[in-house]
């Protein structure tokens, strides 16, 4: 007997932004999987036309409030590659503590709020506070660390304000930057430990064989600079991203989805991918947490993706910690800049994968044209094939149960749909896409 | 005659006394009268007041008001308050149970003046709540038992339920006092008067206008008609005496926010000769 | 299941920053838990919870057919409807569209148009249904989001101070960016709440917390195009994430009109 | 007091010194975030040596000067009511317990400060702050720990900004009465005048040498320089009642349309002292505090009564800060409220000018 049925996810929780997931199947067949992003488009590339370049980092960070720092660094660093600004040492660390920021608070808060209560069988982080009162305790407190770092650099955790083309308004202030040096120093200690509970739960055997993508850098873990890497494909670009990797729309979401031009298949990127190609990388620290925790060299499990987040969120601390340490005031950290007409584009690591910008910009300063690739929609396709090798083996359960475990393998993607949504192109030329 | 602050200033103007609601109730719609009792002797030691002057009742984490004594207690540490709900401070109070301990700072402001010597006819004039802060000028003098002098109490109200202390009024009436009471709209069990509160006052029988005082406490329009209607029976303008009403924070006279004119009416006023305000009253957004 | 009170989180059209501000009150998230019982909130919890609820906080515009329908059913199940974020109370970045060819917009950015259900504005929920409190900022501030959601527990009317940016700047001794550095400055205008950061970190305001009382931008545009900000810098400054709010698009109009003249 | 002393300028360390072996913190102008403000010091290396600034409505710049002198400026955005009256005070707390609540009065600890680079015009500020805080019907006891805790040295003036006016209200340039010590900077040194006994007890072991004539001719020639440099004025006189009689005056509308009702102008001003106390619980509301922070009465919410303004507009909020500070100040404290410093003029971010203002309300161009 076939029958055909739909499961459907009316509303992703504990996710940012909304979003739904359905899935048609004739009896046993899976006949699709649409992850179903129905958060309003707001049109962002398209506002961004004519105005002065100045307001990229403040315009481009309110597409997501969860990692508005990504979206100020990728826009300078594309815009100033675009004027020619070569920025200084003490500006590039400084960026790098802002982004620790941002990776701490988001990944403290996706592990403990978002993500763990699906492993320990929770409707939400407070209602599993309730007997893990410790563990979120200090998850909550973990993230708040990330939030105090970023409002000494940023002036406020979510849409800084000290971000610009060129580098910060002002330095941040020393005395604030080391009365913060405890926490961080608790931090690294206390997110080790987070990320050993969490590498005890109880994963799902599920495994796919992932084109893991992320930036690549000769001497760091990749925040705001150096080349794409691809497990499969090997070193390309930044300056070719759009050429490697495509975006196309869907009728079923208003995210545009991504994939390999060559292969038109999907790639995986965040946390996972990130640990995957830079593990050697990392902080000593996380790194040896990494060993300890038995995290596999090529880890191709998505839901241990808490367990790579961990890994990084104590990377995050460890760094943060040293440019702390290491911080010296300077008189300016901004570049000043002639304006020029140019393009240019960057991609940096956001919490959740890699973000990419492209502006064209005239010779009064005005932009031309956004390009903006947001890593949920990026991932947005790897999650519908990853879905349709996951459900099989599920398939006699109930659909409240089948629902259940699609949200879960989702949420281990920490998909940012706010941000999905704001993947706009100007053109797209699907003839080119063979 | 001029009013003077009745007792010296506390120890710091910030100091707070705890007080303890000992019973409450109800008058009108939204209005009741709570009566507390200072916590600690000391405080009551030290605590006089006169009538027309007011105290700040805190209730932590809601804020201050100011809250006129609508009874004075010789030789009692009885705080008699008169309050209407109508925000976060005077809701909060409304809902104190008994024995609930609040903060109190004062007494503040100068009062309602003395009764000169030669006073022959008093005229109390109370809109709504403004009724309050007369209550003590009544009683005191009710029980000053002035034979030979007249006490005219004109009460205003939106309507017949609003009319404030109205199971006092026969008690005055039985002590001497005229009491006559206007609602603005009527009601079919209403007997009495419908109108403004300065229409009454063309009626009066004002024997010696210049021995003649009036005290009104109320909206400023209808304390400013009043005294209109008085200046037009004759009675002199230094006879008559507004209570005035302004948001108030600190009422010691250094927030500023109180400031009418030349005033801060929590210091030099509340009670004001009409002389010193009637004009300012004219100009719209003082 | 108690007597708390049950607390609904929905977002429209947004960023998701100003929830978030909810979740960065890290040292009030479980005392706040204790006292409401968070009812339908996708983006902290599975749970999601059938009204009524007794406050609701709505982020976000309104900017689809779907989402005009959705609010309605909100306002019909909360008791208390507070709208947070200048999305919710203005339209937010997104409104910068209203203004402009929408149909133009969407052909520009994606490919297959007709897939695209949207409407042609975006616009504050305060024009669509009944407000009880409009919490302003691009993002809320989360002090004021906890302190509105206390006041409301204890039963104190919610309010927040709604003079401008400047007093902060001068209460934390920040020394005007405008007046001792020549750069063009919407704090005069804008109503306080961010703590003044940006004049703190050197840099003028760009008006989050979306007009002042009665505030007179027309005023200080005047000011700021006699004294070399040219219309072209000065627009774009008003047209940021409260671009809808009259005060400041009109002060916009104004100056394009002045500038066309 | 005793006769005028110098102090080499090479000795000006000696006094800071002097300060600090007292206990004292020195709080001085020195350049941050672009202007002169007042902060505490270590050394003299931190004053603005070299700095002047420039002054316009609406305008403020440092710049290098091609002097090395250390006071060659008048007064910046900041003014000492940020140390006396600071904007940001904790008047009370509430304790909840098991008998309810209980209250207690807070007080800061006091400090010892020592104001160094008064202003004459800041000096009279000062004086009419005390009249608010310490001569009325109540003390604020904090302010008066604060003032009488405090040193002052005075610096007169050797220049004069645009916005100056302080001729006109009689406050300056040259400081009289009111400091403990004052300065006047000539080409090589201090020019002291010691104003009170504690004034001598600081300057006695420094071992002064007296100031010749021609220290007291140069500092006369500097004193009456800076007084012809002060170029604005306002006509003081019967301006009390010349406002009074005008306030229901169209003319208020025209102020009120630039007006931005920003706060900044009472924010500097050095006498404005408007403030507002506020309930900081805790979150379980066992602790309760209540906080005094500055306030102004060109906010809405600043005379609200159940919920309305009642200066609704404005036009009447602009109007009572202007009749307060230049008129029913006299009335309520027997003087003028304005010290003709220009901070209200300078600070405005639209350059709203008083001095015009008046005259274009009630004439009297002077
Ligand atoms: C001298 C004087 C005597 C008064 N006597 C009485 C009285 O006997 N009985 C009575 O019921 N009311 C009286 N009032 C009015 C009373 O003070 C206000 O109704 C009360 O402060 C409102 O506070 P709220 O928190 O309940 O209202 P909300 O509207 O929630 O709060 C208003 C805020 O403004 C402050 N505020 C300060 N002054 C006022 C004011 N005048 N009106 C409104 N808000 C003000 C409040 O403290 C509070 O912080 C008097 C006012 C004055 C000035
Ligand atoms: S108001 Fe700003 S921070 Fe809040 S949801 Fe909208 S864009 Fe995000
Ligand atoms: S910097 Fe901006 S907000 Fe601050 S005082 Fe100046 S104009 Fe006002
Ligand atoms: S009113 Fe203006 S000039 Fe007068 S003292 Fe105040 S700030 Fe100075």
């Amino acid at each position: 007997m076939s029958t055909s049925r739909t499961i459907r996810v009316e509303a992703l929780t504990r996710v940012e932004g909304e979003g739904a997931l359905n899935v048609r199947l004739s009896g046993d067949q899976i006949e699709a999987v649409e992850l179903n992003i129905y958060e309003p488009p707001r049109f962002f590339e398209a506002f961004l036309r004519g105005r002065p370049l100045e307001d990229a980092p403040d315009i481009t960070a309110r597409i997501c409030g969860i990692c508005p720092v990504a979206y100020q660094m990728s826009s300078v660093h594309a815009l100033e590659r675009a004027l020619g600004v070569e920025i200084t040492p003490e500006i590039r660390q400084l960026r790098r503590l802002l982004y620790c920021g941002e990776w701490i608070e988001s990944h403290a808060l996706h592990m403990h709020l978002l993500h763990a209560p699906d492993f320990l069988g929770f409707a939400s982080g407070i209602e599993m506070g309730q007997h893990f009162p410790e563990e979120l305790k200090r998850g909550l407190k973990l993230k708040k660390i990330g939030n105090q770092l970023l409002e000494i650099l940023g002036g406020r955790s979510v849409h800084p304000i000290n971000v610009c083309v060129g580098g910060f308004y002002r330095p941040p202030k020393r005395d604030a930057l080391l009365d913060l040096l405890p926490s961080l120093e608790w931090g690294i200690a206390a997110a080790a430990d987070a990320t050993r509970w969490v590498s005890e739960f109880d994963f799902p055997e599920f495994e796919a064989d992932y084109d893991f993508v992320s930036l690549t850098h000769p001497d760091e873990y990749p925040f705001n600079e150096g080349d794409m890497l691809s497990s499969r494909t090997g070193v390309f670009p930044v300056a070719e991203y759009e050429k490697t990797i495509q975006e196309y729309q869907v009728p079923h979401s208003t995210a545009l989805q991504a994939e390999k031009v060559a292969t038109k298949s999907s790639c995986h990127f965040g946390p996972l991918a990130r640990v995957n190609l830079n593990r050697e990388k990392l902080q000593p620290i996380a790194k040896k947490l990494a060993d300890e925790c038995h995290f596999p060299t090529l880890c191709q499990n998505p839901f241990r993706a808490i367990v790579a987040r961990g890994i990084e969120l104590t990377h995050a601390f460890e760094e943060a910690a040293a440019l702390v340490k290491a911080y010296r005031p300077v008189k300016s950290v901004r570049q000043s800049y002639e304006l020029r007409a140019g393009e240019g584009a960057a991609a940096t690591e956001a919490p959740r994968g890699t973000l990419f910008h492209r502006y064209h910009v005239d010779d009064e300063g005005k932009i031309v044209s956004a390009l903006i690739s947001a890593p949920t929609s990026q991932n947005q396709r790897q999650i519908e094939v990853d879905l349709e090798s996951f459900l099989p083996g599920y398939l006699s359960l109930d659909n409240a149960t089948i629902a259940h475990h699609c949200e879960r393998l989702i949420r281990s993607y920490d998909p940012c749909i706010s941000c999905a949504t704001h993947f706009l192109r100007l053109t797209i030329e699907r003839n080119d896409v063979s | 005659m001029t009013t003077t602050p009745a007792n010296d200033p506390p120890v710091s103007a910030w100091t707070t006394a705890p007080i303890v609601l000992r019973s409450t109730k109800a008058e009108t719609p939204g209005v009741f009268t709570a009566e507390f009792e200072f916590k600690c002797e000391q405080d009551a030691a030290r605590f006089a007041s006169r009538p027309g002057q007011f105290n700040m009742l805190y209730c932590p984490g809601y804020g201050e008001s100011a809250i006129s004594l609508s009874r004075v207690c010789e030789n009692s540490q009885r705080l008699v308050h008169t309050i209407r709900s109508v925000g976060d401070v005077t809701n909060r109070l409304a809902r104190l149970k008994i024995g609930e301990i609040i903060g109190l700072r004062g007494p503040f402001g100068n009062g309602w003046p003395d009764f000169p010597d030669d006073l022959q006819h008093l005229i109390v004039v109370g809109g709504g709540i403004g009724l309050a802060p007369l209550r003590p000028v009544i009683e005191q003098f009710l029980a000053s038992h002035m034979a030979t002098r007249e006490l005219t109490v004109l009460v205003g109200a939106r309507s017949c339920e609003h009319l404030l202390f109205a199971g006092e009024y026969q008690s005055w009436r039985d002590s001497g006092a005229t009491v006559i009471a206007t609602v603005d709209r009527s009601a079919p069990e209403w007997k009495g008067e419908v109108g403004v509160v300065p229409a009454l006052i063309d009626r009066l029988n004002i024997r010696d206008p210049a021995e003649t005082q009036l005290f009104a406490c109320g909206p400023e329009i209808m304390m400013s008609y009043s005294a209109t209607a008085a200046l037009d029976r004759d009675i002199p303008r230094d006879n008559i005496w507004f209570s005035m009403e302004r948001h108030m924070n600190c009422a010691i006279g250094h927030c500023g926010r109180c400031q009418f004119g030349s005033h801060f009416i929590c210091t030099s006023g509340p009670v004001f000769r009409y002389n010193d305000v009637q004009q300012l009253l004219t100009i719209h957004g003082l | 299941m108690s007597n708390k009170l049950r607390l609904g989180v929905f977002k429209f059209a947004s960023c998701d920053g100003c929830q978030l501000s909810l979740l960065n009150a890290e040292d009030e998230l479980l005392a706040l838990a204790e006292k409401l019982e968070i009812a339908h909130f996708l983006e902290a919890s599975s749970i999601i919870g059938a009204g009524p609820f007794d406050v609701s906080l709505v982020e976000g515009s309104i900017s689809t057919e779907a989402d005009l329908q959705r609010i309605k059913d909100v306002r019909r199940l909360s008791k208390t409807l507070i709208t947070i974020g200048a999305c919710a109370t203005s339209g937010g970045i997104q409104a910068l569209r209203n203004g402009a060819s929408y149909e133009e917009f969407v052909r520009a950015v994606y490919p297959s148009p007709e897939f695209i259900h949207s409407l042609e504005t975006a616009t504050p929920i305060s024009q669509h249904v009944p407000v009880d409190f409009e919490l302003r900022g691009c993002p809320v501030n989360t002090k004021q989001l906890v302190q509105i959601l206390v006041d409301h527990l204890h039963g104190r009317r919610i309010r927040v101070p709604n003079h401008s940016v400047c007093r902060d700047c001068k209460l934390s001794g920040t020394v005007c960016v405008t007046v001792a550095r020549g750069l063009p400055c919407l704090g005069p205008v804008t109503q306080a709440g961010c703590g003044a950061i940006c004049p703190e970190f050197t840099r003028g305001c760009y008006g989050c917390y979306g007009p002042a009382h009665q505030s007179n931008p027309s005023s200080l545009m005047a000011w700021l195009s006699g004294h070399q900000h040219p219309v072209e810098q000065l627009v774009p400054l008003l047209q940021n994430f409260n671009a809808a709010a009259p005060a400041f698009s009109n002060a916009a109009k104004e100056l394009q009109e002045g500038a066309r003249r | 007091m005793t006769s005028p002393l110098f102090l080499p300028v090479a000795e000006l360390p000696k006094l800071l010194a002097r300060l600090l072996e007292l206990g004292y913190k020195v709080i001085a102008p020195t350049i941050d975030q672009e202007a002169i403000v007042y902060s505490e010091i270590q050394s003299v290396e931190d004053l603005p040596r070299g700095w002047t600034d420039e002054q316009e409505p609406g305008h403020y710049r440092i710049k290098p000067t091609s002097n090395d002198r250390y006071f060659d400026y008048v007064v910046g955005p900041h003014s000492w009511k940020k140390y006396l009256f600071p904007p940001l005070q904790l008047i009370s707390r509430a304790i909840s317990g098991e008998e309810g609540w209980t209250f207690e009065t807070c007080s800061d600890a006091p400090e010892q400060l020592a104001f160094l680079g008064v202003r004459a015009c800041e000096l009279a500020a000062m004086k009419i702050q005390d009249r608010v805080f310490l001569d009325g019907a109540y003390v604020d006891t904090g302010y008066q720990r604060r003032r009488e805790g405090s040193f002052v040295i005075a610096v007169n003036c050797s220049v004069a900004s645009p916005n100056c006016f302080c001729t006109s209200m009689n406050s300056g340039p040259r400081c009289k009465t009111g400091f403990d010590l004052a300065l006047t900077e000539l080409d090589d040194g201090m020019f002291v005048e010691v104003g009170s006994s504690r004034g001598q007890d600081v300057i006695e072991p420094l071992s002064l040498h007296a100031a010749t004539t021609q220290h007291l001719n140069s500092a006369e020639n500097l004193y009456a320089r800076t007084v012809s440099q002060v170029s604005k004025h306002l006509n003081t006189d019967d301006l009390r009642n010349r406002l009074m009689s005008n306030l229901n005056d169209g003319k208020w509308d025209s102020v009120a349309e630039r007006c931005l009702s920003c706060t900044n102008c009472t924010m500097v001003c050095p006498t404005c002292f408007c403030s507002h106390v506020s309930e900081v619980p805790s979150l379980d509301e066992t602790v309760v505090e209540r906080q005094r922070k500055w306030d102004s009465c060109f906010n809405l919410e600043f005379t609200a009564v159940h919920g309305t303004p009642v200066r609704n507009d404005v036009r009447s909020r602009y109007r009572q800060w202007l009749t307060h500070k230049l008129a029913t100040w006299h009335d309520q404290f027997g003087e003028s409220g304005c010290v003709g410093c220009g901070r209200c003029i300078t600070w405005c971010p639209v350059g709203i000018d008083l001095t015009v203002e008046v005259n274009a309300i009630c004439g009297g161009e002077s």
